[in-house]
């Protein structure tokens, strides 16, 4: 180890400069590498989720909308096939949660019925509040107009039937659900 | 009898067993042979004054208290010094004693034999603690703690209160209460002498609710003394314990690591007010004491008058012989007293009892896990935590144990008893105690 | 030292987890699943061996006072582009992974190694030496992850071995102390028998 | 309310080491004491509200103008080493007293995730700087909480015989882990 | 595009030499300065932390002596038992002294007070401690020097080198004892002493520490010394000396000619690691069958495998209460 | 000659014992076995065997097969602990589930740690917190009492006063909407409601509590300072605003509340060693009981409060010194 670098206050701060020089380059060349992946990974996420709650579609439109009660405001992916509106897909969540927000996209097809639901994101509880990503909980959204499907949780007088043990989570999702319905409702009247 | 004083913190309630309460004291012959340990008080031997072949009197002195903390010897018998040489003793070790022949039962002469009841104290103060100096007398309560040094308060202290420990709390023992019985008269000339030797207006006679005759002999014949009250004291074991009497009796506590004359009391026991009216009065000094014989399987528990020296096996005859199924002999009381390993060993100053436990009474219970009920900390009379200094003596902790005060357990073994788990308690905290006790001393000298 | 030795000693007697107990957090936290577990071991692993290679490489250029702050950038690098290359490829393992992939940087293992090991050997060792450990570090993740997953969900690599779950508990964070307790203490049998 | 809902948050409903598995290694290593549980616990409030305020800092003026967001780790991580190491090495002159209190755990800390996560965290949930100092410290107390009643937890079996295969850390992570269920009781007191 | 790529540099290598300038100033402004060599000794023990050295654990054993040498330039006093010769030739290279060597030692435990030679006249109920049992009572053999067979010196033993054999009640020490003292410093009767190992490991000890008349010992014990003299007379080096009854022998006088061996007529001296000699049937020696093996007993001993765990439980108090 | 032995004082024994602790506490558990059973039926009686015959089974193998010591199974305390956890989960548990809970109970939170005596956490309560966030759905759906006079009936589940409240007040309505859909005091009082099998009745619990005190199993000091102080805070609640807290009685009445505060506050193994630390204790586990009712998420929070202050136990040990003899003189004394 005879030939290690005395601690001096040159070698010291040439040292670090170029350590740090050197991971600087390094990390910004790998950053522009996968910007873009990224991005597209993002991307991706949001279009399977697209396809997955709306009918088939050739086009799409974003926009964005205040939330009905002036909350955050919501994406909504307006679908088109051969010009003509199949779909829109909302972006939506809720505060209610058991562990705070959740992200949700619901498909609307243009008479406000719902053609269906996916969770983004969420930090409910593995195993109870995660049963909301189940089809078993999600699918009874499927093809309900909310305008005569009461989207409130049993227990409260609706008519959703909450996950056995996660009523929270199933009134947030609900909720969520709700925001995304009185919003596309607003918008739509507009 | 309403509210009786006690003291507030902790104690148990074994089963009395008081056997032998109703026997009066009785004479014991003399023995062949008596056996008296040179070292039969707390502090320094007494230093041998005869050798191998000396012709000694009853009453005689034998052995001389040299340093402050001693106390002199006297002979119990008249005879012939066989020798002096190592007996095993009540401590459980081989130790130094004059082994004398016994013959005959000549005593000195300045020694007053009759029976008469000498009330007048024609003695000053210091005159008192002399007589009781020479008289070789030492706390009968069990410290056998030299009695004189307790009647000189050390300068800046005074003692307000003298208190007379009539408590005899330990289960089987009944020596104290047939003293209170059958030599009241005497005692209370005694309260009256070390009340004068300490200078004191007040005193107390401090007697369980158990000895209802003895709370109304001593009343009864108190009314002639002014100053001295029989208090009658809920019984609550170790009440005995001269902090826990003077709690119990003056409301008062004496700190931790301090002395009772630090609260203004000197505590003596009715065994060594008696000696002190014989040494005082009579010129008696200390060479007998009553003893309880007792035991479940005895043929005949007693109290005896025995004469220091007696091997204990002489006064277990007397009672009715050894039974077949005795397991442990104990010198004592069965919560405080100290195992015998045999029979040979003799009586001594501080011997208030002879218990015989039978067999199945002798052994321990298995131990088992500490379930943590606390049972023995509301036991401790002094507030400690037996679990925890068990535990951290086991461990050999000794700054914790220095910490959570072990050295002011009084080894009452009132935790050990309580200890559901029976956990040997006592055995560890022993340990700590010696162990710090020792780290203590090493500090402070330094 | 024996080179296959650098190798395998991380896996059982020098485990980096259940012996030396290293890098708990990674290691309590992401364990949910055997899968995460194992994504999360090779990350490590990647971090490891690539920041055990640079440091021995560069380890005579350093001078000792800024020794450990040059490491910790080399070893932070790496951990970047993980960080980047997960988000761009692996998006939801990534996502599943959290925070802790940052925190790989603050892992005491791998700092600990640089220090202790590649700061001190040749390349070819601290690369097989960063491996071993590395391995080993996602053999006792995966290990923890699929007896929670196990124990939590009766289920393993997506295999299902009944319906629905079985003691949520595992899945959650008392159950991540209480299984790697008793892992360590039955590897702590194994290793002295 | 906003203060009160994180320092209640980070304390008992998300405590840092029980829920979040941030700072384990010394949970587990210095916690065989209590004196020096608390040492560590006075240490990482001091080290973490510090490094917190400062990459705070260092996020939104320098990182975020820049567009270097991605360089997050690499930075901060660079400076939270550079400031304990200051840290350690003025207290050591400076107050010798405190150093032989806290300093043995200066080292501890920097490669304690406890720091780097909560400075993240901080940014990730997007705090202010008076938010995020109120959210270290909260973090800092909750780990010192766990610590402490941990370390009585040792401190107790110490004197206790604890079978042969379970001692050392495997009792330690299991009580870890009912400890970590008791504290699942706070579970929704606050989001 | 490339922009980026150059800002982060910039950035990066600000923060790392704005860093390196900080913390070199502080670090040049703050110096506190603190022994290498510590940490080098440190590394050559053998980080039992034991104490035996007399420091509270090896770290502080390694400063002791770097300071110790760089002041003093030697390391007398200082010696790490455990380590041994080998051990301090080590430090003394890394400070850079010489170091004497020192004669290795063993524990001996000076006591034969087995269930057999002192049998017990009473049953011991209580805690397994030797300390509280010295506190309380002679010991069940009635000798009140003797053994207390609890295992206080086993417990404190670091390196299981000594045990307590079912059958004997007193402890045997084994070859691997580091002579640390530990198991001195635990009895309370200071039966066991540090001793020379002796060439080949032969040594020869008196093994009584009863300072009572003969007659007395003798009563608890068969194999007592009594004080008699017959070992003091026959040796020819001085190494013998009675005191209170009782001979000891002085291991740097003693030249190990065994003769003391012969004449003792109640079998207390100890010949250890001697090739067994013919026994002479006399005196009282027949009345011992074992007598050959008894005295002889290290090396026979040893294959004796109590494992090292169960040990502590021998102990003879069958009724005694050890959790 | 004769052997005798020898030992330290004291040479005499009292008449405690562990066993008779724990089967003290076994007896003064009876009236609220009773209780369950007859409300609950035979299914309350599988449960019970089941947890106590597997508590005690598992004690048993633990000890003699891994730990290698003594057993001492027979001291009770097993059986207190799978009684206390059948009392501490609803009489529909699937067996296996009990069994777990047994297994937890006795494996992870009493041997792992050494056995009797030397546990930090109460074991049956670890066992119901870890089935209660294992099984949320099992350990939550709560059979409606059937007494056993009516015949065997289907077993119908329904929500637990403290839930139906919880539920209730979340769901915006006031105390007063819920008063009707609660059982009233009386049936709380005797044990008709629903709930988990040894928190029905609190008369069964308070008859079991005054035998213990009678047997100077437990004293005043944990029960009484938990339950005053969820009186006086829930209280203080209430009067603030009735119609969004319950009732300091309601408080007291329900839910695992007297269970909690007489059986399971009290095990002398995880509490606090002196009257003051006791009094503290029970001070704690009241008030974060209330603080869970109130806000947490569980409708119960017994069970947490009592484990979360069991973890501090220690530390509570070290403050809490009994009162040392001698520290208050009575009298003046020179320095
Ligand atoms: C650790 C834990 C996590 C929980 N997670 C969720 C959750 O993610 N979502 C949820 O709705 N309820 C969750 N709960 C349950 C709620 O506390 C509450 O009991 C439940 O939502 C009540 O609804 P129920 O009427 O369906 O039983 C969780 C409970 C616990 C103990
Ligand atoms: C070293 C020592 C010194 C003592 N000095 C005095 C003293 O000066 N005055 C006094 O009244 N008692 C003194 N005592 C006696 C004790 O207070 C006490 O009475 C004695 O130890 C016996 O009490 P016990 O049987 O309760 O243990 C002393 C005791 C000891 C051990
Ligand atoms: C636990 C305990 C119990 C005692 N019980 C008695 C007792 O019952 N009667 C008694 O006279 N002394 C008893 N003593 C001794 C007293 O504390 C004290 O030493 C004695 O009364 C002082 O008087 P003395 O010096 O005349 O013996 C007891 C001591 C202790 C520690
Ligand atoms: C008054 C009392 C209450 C007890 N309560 C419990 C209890 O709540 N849970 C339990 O598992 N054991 C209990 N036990 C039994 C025993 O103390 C428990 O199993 C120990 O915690 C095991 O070490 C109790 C015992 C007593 C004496
Ligand atoms: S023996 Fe000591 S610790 Fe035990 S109760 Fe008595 S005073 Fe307290
Ligand atoms: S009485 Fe016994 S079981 Fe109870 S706490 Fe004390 S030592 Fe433990
Ligand atoms: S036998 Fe004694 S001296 Fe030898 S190693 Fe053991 S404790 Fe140390
Ligand atoms: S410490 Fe060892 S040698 Fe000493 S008495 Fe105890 S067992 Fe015997
Ligand atoms: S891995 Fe988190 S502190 Fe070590």
């Amino acid at each position: 180890m005879g030939s290690k670098k005395e601690s001096t206050f040159k070698n010291m701060v040439l040292t670090l400069l170029v350590v740090t020089a050197v991971a600087a380059l390094a990390l910004g060349g790998v950053y522009q590498l996968t910007k873009e992946p990224i991005a597209l990974a993002k991307k991706k996420k949001q279009e399977r989720a697209i396809k997955m709650v709306l009918p088939p579609f050739d086009n799409l439109k974003t926009k964005k909308v205040l939330s009905y009660d002036g909350g955050d405001s919501l994406l909504f992916t307006y679908a088109e096939k051969d010009g003509k509106l199949v779909g829109v897909a909302v972006n939506s969540y809720s505060d209610k949660g058991f562990s705070g927000h959740i992200e949700i996209m619901v498909g609307f097809l243009p008479d406000g019925t719902i053609y269906n639901t996916a969770v983004m994101s969420h930090k409910e509880t593995p195993g109870l509040g995660s049963k909301m990503t189940d089809p078993s909980f999600k699918d009874q959204f499927k093809g309900k107009n909310p305008s005569e499907f009461k989207l409130k949780v049993k227990k409260d007088g609706g008519d959703v039937d909450a996950i056995t043990a996660a009523t929270i989570s199933s009134r947030a999702f609900t909720d969520a659900v709700d925001r995304a319905y009185k919003t596309f409702k607003k918008e739509l009247k507009k | 009898m309403g509210l009786l004083k006690t003291f507030r913190l902790g104690g148990v309630h074994p089963p009395e067993n008081k056997l032998s309460a109703g026997k009066p004291i009785e004479t014991l012959p003399l023995p062949k042979q008596a056996v008296v340990p040179l070292g039969q008080n707390l502090g320094a031997p007494s230093k041998p004054l005869v050798k191998r072949g000396d012709e000694v009197k009853v009453g005689q002195l034998i052995g001389v208290g040299e340093s402050f903390i001693s106390a002199n010897l006297h002979s119990p018998v008249s005879g012939k010094v066989l020798k002096i040489d190592t007996v095993l003793d009540s401590s459980g070790f081989r130790r130094q004693a004059v082994i004398i022949n016994v013959s005959g039962d000549e005593w000195m002469d300045n020694i007053d034999r009759s029976t008469d009841i000498v009330k007048e104290i024609p003695y000053t103060s210091e005159e008192i603690i002399n007589k009781i100096k020479a008289a070789g007398i030492v706390g009968m309560g069990g410290a056998t703690f030299p009695t004189h040094v307790k009647l000189m308060p050390p300068p800046g202290k005074k003692a307000e209160f003298l208190i007379i420990n009539g408590v005899e709390c330990e289960p089987y023992l009944t020596a104290d209460h047939r003293v209170m019985l059958e030599r009241g008269e005497e005692l209370l000339i005694g309260v009256k002498i070390l009340m004068k030797a300490l200078n004191v207006n007040k005193a107390f006679i401090g007697i369980e609710n158990n000895k209802p005759d003895a709370i109304e002999n001593l009343s009864h014949l108190a009314k002639d003394y002014g100053d001295i009250e029989i208090v009658p004291l809920k019984v609550k074991y170790p009440q005995g314990g001269e902090k826990q009497l003077i709690k119990a009796v003056v409301n008062r506590e004496v700190p931790s690591g301090k002395l009772p004359i630090e609260v203004g009391c000197v505590v003596q026991n009715v065994g060594t007010t008696l000696a002190v009216y014989e040494a005082v009065q009579k010129n008696k000094p200390l060479i007998e004491r009553v003893v309880t014989v007792t035991g479940k399987s005895l043929k005949n528990p007693s109290n005896f008058l025995v004469r220091v020296g007696t091997p204990v096996k002489e006064l277990i005859e007397a009672a009715g012989g050894l039974p077949e199924d005795t397991g442990k002999v104990i010198g004592g009381g069965p919560m405080m007293g100290k195992a015998l390993l045999n029979t040979d060993i003799p009586v001594v100053k501080g011997t208030s009892g002879v218990l015989l436990m039978r067999e199945e009474e002798a052994h321990r219970k298995p131990e088992s896990a500490c379930i943590r009920c606390s049972k023995c900390t509301y036991a401790c009379p002094m507030g400690l935590e037996p679990y925890l200094l068990s535990r951290v003596s086991k461990l050999g902790k000794w700054d914790v144990t220095e910490k959570e005060r072990i050295m002011d357990c009084i080894e009452c073994g009132s935790c050990q008893y309580t200890c559901p788990a029976n956990i040997p308690l006592l055995d560890w905290i022993r340990l700590g105690k010696n162990k710090t006790g020792q780290i203590l001393r090493s500090r402070n000298k330094k | 030292m024996n080179q296959m030795q650098n190798f395998t000693k991380g896996f059982l007697k020098e485990n980096p987890v259940f012996v030396l107990l290293l890098g708990m957090c990674p290691t309590l936290g992401t364990s949910t699943s055997a899968i995460n577990g194992l994504g999360m071991g090779l990350a490590t692993t990647f971090v490891l061996v690539m920041s055990n290679m640079v440091v021995s490489l560069v380890k005579d250029f350093i001078p000792d006072k800024v020794r450990i702050p040059s490491y910790i950038v080399i070893i932070a690098s790496f951990v970047t582009i993980v960080e980047l290359t997960m988000q761009a490829y692996l998006p939801s393992l990534f996502e599943s992974l959290g925070l802790f992939i940052p925190l790989i940087v603050v892992n005491c293992i791998v700092l600990g190694r640089a220090e202790a090991f590649a700061s001190k050997n040749g390349v070819w060792s601290s690369i097989l030496d960063g491996l071993g450990m590395g391995l080993g570090f996602a053999f006792a993740l995966t290990l923890l992850g699929a007896s929670r997953e196990i124990l939590g969900s009766s289920s393993v690599f997506g295999f299902d071995f009944a319906k629905g779950d079985l003691m949520l508990v595992f899945i959650l964070a008392p159950g991540a102390f209480i299984v790697l307790g008793y892992l360590i203490a039955i590897i702590n049998k194994l290793n002295k028998a | 309310m906003e203060y009160f809902v994180i320092i209640v948050g980070s304390i008992f409903v998300s405590n840092i080491v029980l829920t979040q598995f941030l700072g384990i290694c010394p949970f587990v290593g210095v916690s065989n004491r209590l004196t020096t549980s608390i040492g560590m616990g006075g240490a990482v409030l001091f080290v973490l509200t510090l490094a917190t305020m400062v990459t705070w800092l260092i996020q939104y003026y320098l990182l975020v103008p820049f567009g270097l967001q991605f360089m997050q780790t690499i930075v901060f991580i660079l400076v939270i080493a550079a400031l304990v190491q200051m840290v350690e090495i003025i207290l050591k002159k400076v107050s010798p007293a405190l150093y032989e209190a806290l300093g043995v755990f200066l080292p501890l800390i920097t490669t304690n995730c406890a720091v780097l996560g909560v400075a993240i965290l901080t940014v990730q949930k997007q705090f202010n700087l008076l938010e995020g100092a109120v959210f270290a410290m909260s973090n800092a107390i909750g780990f010192t909480l766990a610590l402490v009643i941990f370390a009585g937890i040792r401190e107790h079996l110490d004197t206790m015989e604890v079978p042969k295969g379970m001692r050392g850390v495997p009792i330690a992570l299991v009580t870890a882990g009912i400890l970590a269920l008791a504290f699942m009781g706070f579970t929704g007191m606050v989001k | 595009m490339d922009n980026i790529i150059l800002v982060s540099v910039l950035v990066l290598g600000g923060v790392g030499v704005v860093s390196a300038v900080i913390l070199y100033f502080v670090a040049s402004k703050f110096k506190v300065y603190e022994d290498p060599k510590i940490d080098e000794v440190e590394e050559v023990l053998p980080s039992a932390n034991c104490g035996g050295c007399g420091f509270p654990g090896c770290r502080a054993f390694a400063e002791a002596t770097a300071k110790k040498a760089s002041e003093e330039h030697n390391l007398d006093g200082l010696f790490c038992p455990v380590g041994g010769n080998d051990v301090m030739k080590k430090v003394g290279e890394v400070l850079g002294l010489e170091i004497e060597e020192q004669e290795p030692m063993i524990a001996v435990v000076r006591c034969n007070g087995t269930y057999e030679n002192s049998p017990g006249k009473v049953k011991y109920e209580g805690v397994s401690s030797c300390s509280f049992a010295h506190a309380m009572y002679t010991g069940e053999g009635g000798c009140q020097y003797g053994c207390l067979g609890l295992g206080d010196c086993v417990d404190a033993c670091e390196f299981d080198a000594i045990y307590i054999p079912e059958d004997r009640g007193v402890p045997i020490v084994k070859d691997n004892c580091t002579a640390c003292g530990a198991c001195v410093e635990a009895c309370p009767r200071d039966i066991i002493e540090l001793r020379k190992r002796g060439p080949k490991e032969k040594r020869i000890y008196v093994s009584c520490v009863n300072k009572e008349k003969g007659a007395v010992a003798i009563k608890n014990c068969s194999v007592a010394c009594i004080g008699c003299g017959k070992c003091e007379k026959v040796c020819e080096f001085d190494a013998i000396t009675i005191t209170s009854f009782l001979s000891y022998i002085d291991f740097n006088k003693c030249k190990l000619c065994r003769k003391c061996v012969e004449v003792c007529p109640t079998n207390a001296i100890w010949e250890v690691n001697f090739k067994p000699r013919k026994i002479k049937l006399d005196k009282k020696e027949d009345k011992k069958d074992g007598d050959g093996k008894a005295k002889s007993v290290a090396k026979e001993e040893k294959p004796i495998d109590i494992k090292s765990g169960k040990v502590t439980e021998v102990k003879n108090n069958p009724g005694g209460n050890r959790e | 000659m004769k052997m005798f032995t020898v030992s330290g004082s004291p040479h005499i024994h009292g008449e405690n014992s562990t066993k008779k602790i724990m089967y003290g506490v076994v007896i003064a558990l009876v009236p609220a076995m009773l209780v369950s059973i007859y409300f609950f039926g035979i299914n309350a009686l599988r449960v019970l065997v089941l947890a106590a015959a597997s508590s005690v089974f598992f004690e048993w193998l633990i000890q003699k097969y891994l730990m290698k010591e003594r057993v001492t199974v027979s001291d009770g305390s097993a059986l207190v602990t799978g009684i206390l956890l059948a009392f501490n989960v609803p009489s529909n548990l699937p067996s296996w589930m009990v069994i777990i809970g047994a297994l937890v109970a006795i494996g992870m939170a009493k041997m792992s740690f050494g056995g009797l005596g030397k546990n930090i956490f109460n074991p049956a309560l670890v066992a119901r917190v870890f089935l209660l966030i294992s099984f949320p759905v099992a350990m939550t759906s709560w059979p409606k009492p059937t007494p056993l006079t009516k015949g065997i009936a289907d077993v119908i589940t329904g929500p637990t006063p403290l839930g139906i409240v919880k539920e209730g007040l979340k769901a915006g309505k006031t105390m007063s909407e819920l008063r009707p859909e609660l059982p009233t005091y009386m049936q709380d009082f005797i044990g008709n409601m629903g709930g988990s099998m040894g928190e029905v009745s609190a008369i069964a619990l308070i008859l079991g509590g005054l035998y213990m005190l009678w047997k100077k199993i437990i004293t005043w000091h944990i029960p009484v300072a938990m339950l005053t102080t969820v009186a006086v805070f829930s209280g203080i609640l209430w009067g603030f605003n009735p119609e969004k807290y319950a009732d300091p009685v309601f408080q007291l009445l329900t839910g695992g509340m007297l269970l909690g505060a007489i059986f399971m506050a009290t095990d002398m193994v995880t509490s606090p060693m002196t009257h003051g630390g006791q009094l503290l204790f029970g001070f704690g586990v009241g008030l974060l009981t209330i603080l869970i009712r109130l806000w947490g998420a569980y409708p119960e929070g017994v069970s947490f409060a009592i484990l979360l202050m069991n973890s501090v136990v220690p530390l509570i040990n070290r403050g809490f010194k009994p009162r040392r003899f001698g520290d208050n003189p009575g009298v003046k004394i020179k320095a």
